[in-house]
């Protein structure tokens, strides 16, 4: 998807990202961008970089190290009607910050019958490889799927950054916009003008008959890579995007699963009650489903993310893996099969250096 | 205003908080009312000291023992009223309940249940009336239970770097729940840590509201004026009633009825009130019971939420 | 189960808890107890009353307003080869110390090699009713069953709650023990001598033929009652209670569903992610599922909790509710059947005068 | 101990720390140490200074920052080369990282890479030993960062209340990644504001490593001695290298190279390197460097922990 045609633009999706908050702060003047390190010279990866000189210390500034108290301060500005994006460099850090997000912006708008919104964007990044271990690396969208009240989306691509992005600020609830590290640097088609990705609309980035797999965040495209592999082999996967996960666009993965007859949810995140259950959940309790379909899910192994090569290793789903994983399913009676390793290199092991 | 009417308006304020506590300590046996009630009684003063100092545009925030800032702000009693029996009609229109009462008609902004969560929301707008420019600030009220919690220092760095409009205002009645301050407070020294930060802080001993209010005007008015950033008030008080719900408890022996009796020599609703004419105090008295009265009709003509609005308003639109 | 025999003792929740606490901490010096309002004449409903004039301030005491040191403290405490108890009077005040819990205590054991230990139990209660509202109300566990390192025990009786609090202080890991504020004042048989309860073990609460139900924690009572409305009707439901979710018995519940063919569980939580959404994923992705099963899952509402009485009742699962929906899951041809409403008021709605 | 004696001591612990940092950075290169290494060079004396008060039986609680921390209370070279080799050999056995050094034997708690995190364990652990009633106590080191997270007083006010064992050590280095102070605090009065818990606060600031002994030494006495509770040291300090990797960073402009040059004249390793004979010196330096490419050694030599090896540690049983 989103393959520049001819005299296309591309963008990587750090790039998208930065545009996003551009173009908005330009257009509403009551949206302002902060959290650690937003102002200097590394600009969360190059997504906020230049954005004080260009806006001003009134409407991107660094913070103290107090996430508790700075989503307060978005909350805060969100009810006097401002449109806050407060930026996480590291997922987990939003554990220190659970009981504003959960206990106030979530039940804000409801526990005040309405008087108040809470328009924020929670920017997070999951962080991945280079040894970066236990607290470096979690993706906790499932524990905000939980919540009423919050949104949750996980753009795959630079595309879906920015409309995402553009959506989540103009949205009038709390939007946790998680992106994955090893996404930035990707690229693809992303038009100039200002644009929307709705929420709540899955997208179906690859079709095929045999199997569907639905992916979240980077699990995207590594089930886009397994999609390949799996042809070689005959087997045809249909790769779905839920891009925004609460709300979560069942349906499409519905009617996909009842076109192939089985589904593999792919997450960039422990399975257990994770975004993963949920998918397989609502698909085994739905009365539109036709007839026993097989489902699985795959995640990250049940432990906290070691930083050792072969444990992140064994610890990551892959296109080896998730291509093997379906061969299994698919083919039931076949003897195992896995990809050729040559073939199965990802290619951020190539490009990325790590760690920031 | 004449300083006559100037005590029958603080008087008004101070008894009417009183008067709308006790009438829910009275409704409350019959569980008309089904939501924790942690009522403010002896402590009206803070409040109204402190709101009494504000414009009406300016903004208050509160918590769960925050019947008191409401109505001192000029919350509606009907729909407070409503709220605690879970009527539509109720500021929160049943979904908030006794510890969530909000209204931002009035710049009364939600209060919480959570001890501590609504200081930083409380920076955040002001810094949102920093940006705006128009000299309106806010007051924010929490327990001395709250100074406990990192938030509230995470959140005086910050109101303090950002120089932001905000008074802060503790409401020390020296028990979280029934913890007295020596089991928890290494030290008394708040108002020199708030210090630190480079904010005024005060501590004003016996809350009496005239003084109060005098803090905190000259506080507001250098929160209006300047960019000096945020002041500190502690207000020492006393709730008389258990910490939820209707009744005293002095028979559980957490605290003794000598303090109570001490702090009930320095009533401020009846301090003010013996500053009246008693005919002047009679009619206001009589006044705040017609309007008790008519807010409590408007609760309990009022209709309960229907139950599919149970899913409304989880995400606005 | 556990009803008392003739000459059996009979206690309450509450009491067992504190039986147990007792007994742990004449066993064991190293087990100490605190956290707000521990020490008060409350005692944290009872459970905790009179433990500090029995064990000495330094083994049981109240604490400041500070949950998230506290939490700090119980990890450090028991890196030290302490076994410390910390109580939260109501499971929304967790959110405050989840990055301890999550970032630290779940992952120490794994992140240092094996070289600490972190036998901390964190008790929670789970409030409901009398208006509480949106942040006095929530049941979190998924949040923690999401998370590696974490276990989670939700005793739904008196015999339980005595032998898993036993158990989880002698756990070697994190526990976190959450108790149902509606379950307090229930009483069963409840052995004098202490004993554990294994966590990982389910019990079949009630035999059936026709459903599996699986209640989670007060949810147990409420589908044993549905069981009684329902076998009214003639249709008869096997109740299951997992104890605990982490780890969770999924073979008895798979075994139970394969026997009934249906699987209805009742959380007193979201679904959403929830406990609910991995069981169901579970079986559903179960190689040893015997044919297509009907699954369905029963929570709060998807709204924050709401204080105003009929709000509340539309909010969360009763008798009522789980015996019509599963009538609709048993006889989907039958027209809609509920009980009648004289024979499901719920018995806590006669005992139960709030909020504390 | 001779002071000459004592000076070696003092030498070879601070040029250990400083030349492991610069094996890490020659290193770090080649990508065989995967994972982000917050090197402390320049900050070398305040781990040295502190963990030589201690004995070897005391505690110590550290951040990602602490691979300094780590080597002055002794933790094996060997193990740490391992560790941020990924290698089965590696005091967390591959599964920490450079981020999360441990060394239970040494009494050196785990280290955490979330800001602030370690500061309450820290506080938990010298609950433990108050209990124990052995005189033993913790250092708990942090960064100017750190004090900036509520965790920070919540701890203080509990440290302070049970009168913990606890030296609290802040290494205020001026910068929070890229952030300076002025960017973070209101004011600079941190030990001010910790001496309103009554704790008892010292500002040392020329990262002087035997002043900072001298000060830790006095405070670690009377936490043994006595029953007066937790004491406070900030050192001023400065990192010589970037914040995360290897290299400097003076060419990005968020600070100057005259900073560095002032602390560069302070610099420790090279202080306390004059005092000793240039004979002793080398010789030490010659083991180190023995010592060093032996760790090295092992840890490249060491196997990797095998796939299956991920899940197992998750629970303890
Ligand atoms: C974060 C949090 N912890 C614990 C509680 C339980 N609790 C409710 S009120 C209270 C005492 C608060 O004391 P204080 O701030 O002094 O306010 P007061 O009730 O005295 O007005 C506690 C501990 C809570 N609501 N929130
Ligand atoms: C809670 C938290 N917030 C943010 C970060 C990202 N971060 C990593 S190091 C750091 C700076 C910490 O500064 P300081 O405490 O002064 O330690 P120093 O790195 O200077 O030694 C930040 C913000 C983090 N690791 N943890
Ligand atoms: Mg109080
Ligand atoms: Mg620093």
């Amino acid at each position: 998807m989103y393959t520049p045609a001819n005299g296309q633009r591309s963008l990587r999706y750090v790039d998208a990202l930065r545009e996003a908050t551009i173009q908005e702060m330009e257009r509403d003047k009551s949206v302002f961008l902060f959290g650690l390190d937003v102002d200097d010279h590394k600009g969360i990866q190059g997504s906020t970089i230049g954005l004080q000189d260009r806006f001003g210390p009134e409407r991107v500034f660094g913070t103290p190290l107090s996430e508790d108290a700075m989503t307060g301060v978005a909350i805060g500005a969100a009810m006097a009607g401002m449109r806050p994006i407060h930026v996480h460099i590291r997922m987990d850090f939003v554990l220190l910050c659970m009981n504003q997000l959960v206990n106030m912006a979530a039940k804000a708008h409801y526990m005040y019958g309405g008087q108040v919104r809470v328009p924020i964007v929670i920017r997070c990044m999951i962080g991945k490889s280079w040894g970066q271990g236990a607290q470096h690396s979690q993706a906790l969208h499932s524990m905000f799927m939980h919540v009423p009240g919050l949104k949750v989306v996980m753009p795959s691509n630079a595309h879906d950054a920015k409309g995402c992005l553009i959506a989540a600020i103009r949205d009038d609830n709390p939007v946790l916009f998680i992106e994955h590290r090893l996404l930035y640097s990707t690229e693809c088609y992303v038009p100039e003008e200002p644009y929307t990705v709705e929420m709540g609309r899955a997208r179906i980035c690859a079709s095929g008959t045999d199997i569907t797999l639905v992916g979240i965040s980077n699990m995207v495209m590594e089930c886009l890579r397994a999609r390949d592999l799996l042809s070689e082999v005959g087997i045809s996967a249909e790769v779905i995007d839920p891009i925004s996960l609460a709300p979560l666009d069942i349906d499409a993965i519905l009617n996909s699963v009842n076109r192939t007859g089985g589904l593999l949810v792919v997450d960039c995140a422990w399975t257990n009650c994770g975004a993963s259950a949920e998918i397989l959940a609502r698909i085994s309790e739905s009365p539109k489903l036709h007839g026993p379909v097989q489902m699985e899910r795959m995640g990250f192994a049940f432990s906290p993310c070691p930083p050792s090569p072969p444990l992140e290793q064994a610890f990551y789903p892959d296109p080896s893996k998730i291509a093997a994983k379906v061969h299994s399913m698919v083919r039931p009676l076949d003897r195992e099969w896995s990809p050729d390793p040559e073939k199965t290199i990802l290619s951020h092991e190539l490009q990325f250096r790590g760690p920031f | 205003m004449s300083e006559q009417l100037d005590l029958r308006f603080l008087y008004r304020k101070l008894r009417q908080i009183r008067r709308v506590e006790e009438e829910i300590a009275r409704i409350y046996p019959s569980d008309k009312i089904k939501s924790p009630v942690h009522l403010s009684i002896g402590q009206e003063s803070v409040s109204v000291g402190v709101c009494s100092a504000l414009r009406d545009d300016d903004v208050v925030a509160a918590t769960y023992r925050g019947h008191a800032a409401y109505i001192a702000k000029g919350g509606s009693l009907s729909r407070m009223f409503a709220e605690l029996y879970g009527k539509v009609t109720g500021c929160g229109t049943g979904k908030g309940g006794s510890m969530h009462l909000v209204g931002m008609d009035k710049y009364i902004l939600g209060s919480s249940a959570v001890v501590g969560t609504t200081i930083p929301i409380s920076i955040g707008y002001a810094l949102a009336l920093k940006r705006e420019g128009s000299g309106r600030v806010v007051a924010s009220f929490f327990g001395d239970g709250a100074t406990e919690e990192g938030v509230f220092y995470e959140s005086l760095n910050f109101a303090a770097l950002h120089r932001l409009p905000i008074l802060f205002v503790c409401e020390n009645n020296a028990y979280a729940i029934h913890s007295p301050l020596k089991k928890r407070w290494a030290s008394t020294q708040l108002c020199e840590r708030v210090r630190t930060y480079g904010i005024p802080a005060i501590s004003i001993a016996d809350s009496d509201v005239l003084e109060i209010r005098q803090w905190a005007s000259e506080a507001i008015a250098g929160l209006r004026r300047s960019e000096t950033g945020p002041a500190f008030l502690e207000c020492h008080t006393y709730r008389w009633r258990e910490h939820v719900g209707p009744n005293e408890d002095y028979q559980s022996g957490y605290r003794s009825i000598a303090e109570l009796q001490n702090w009930k020599e320095k009533d401020q609703v009846e301090a003010i009130g013996v500053r009246l004419l008693p005919s002047e105090r009679a009619e206001i008295d009589a006044e705040i019971d017609a309007e008790i009265a008519a807010a409590v009709d408007f609760a309990e003509s009022s209709p309960f939420p229907g139950p599919e609005e149970v899913l409304t308003h989880v995400y606005a639109s």
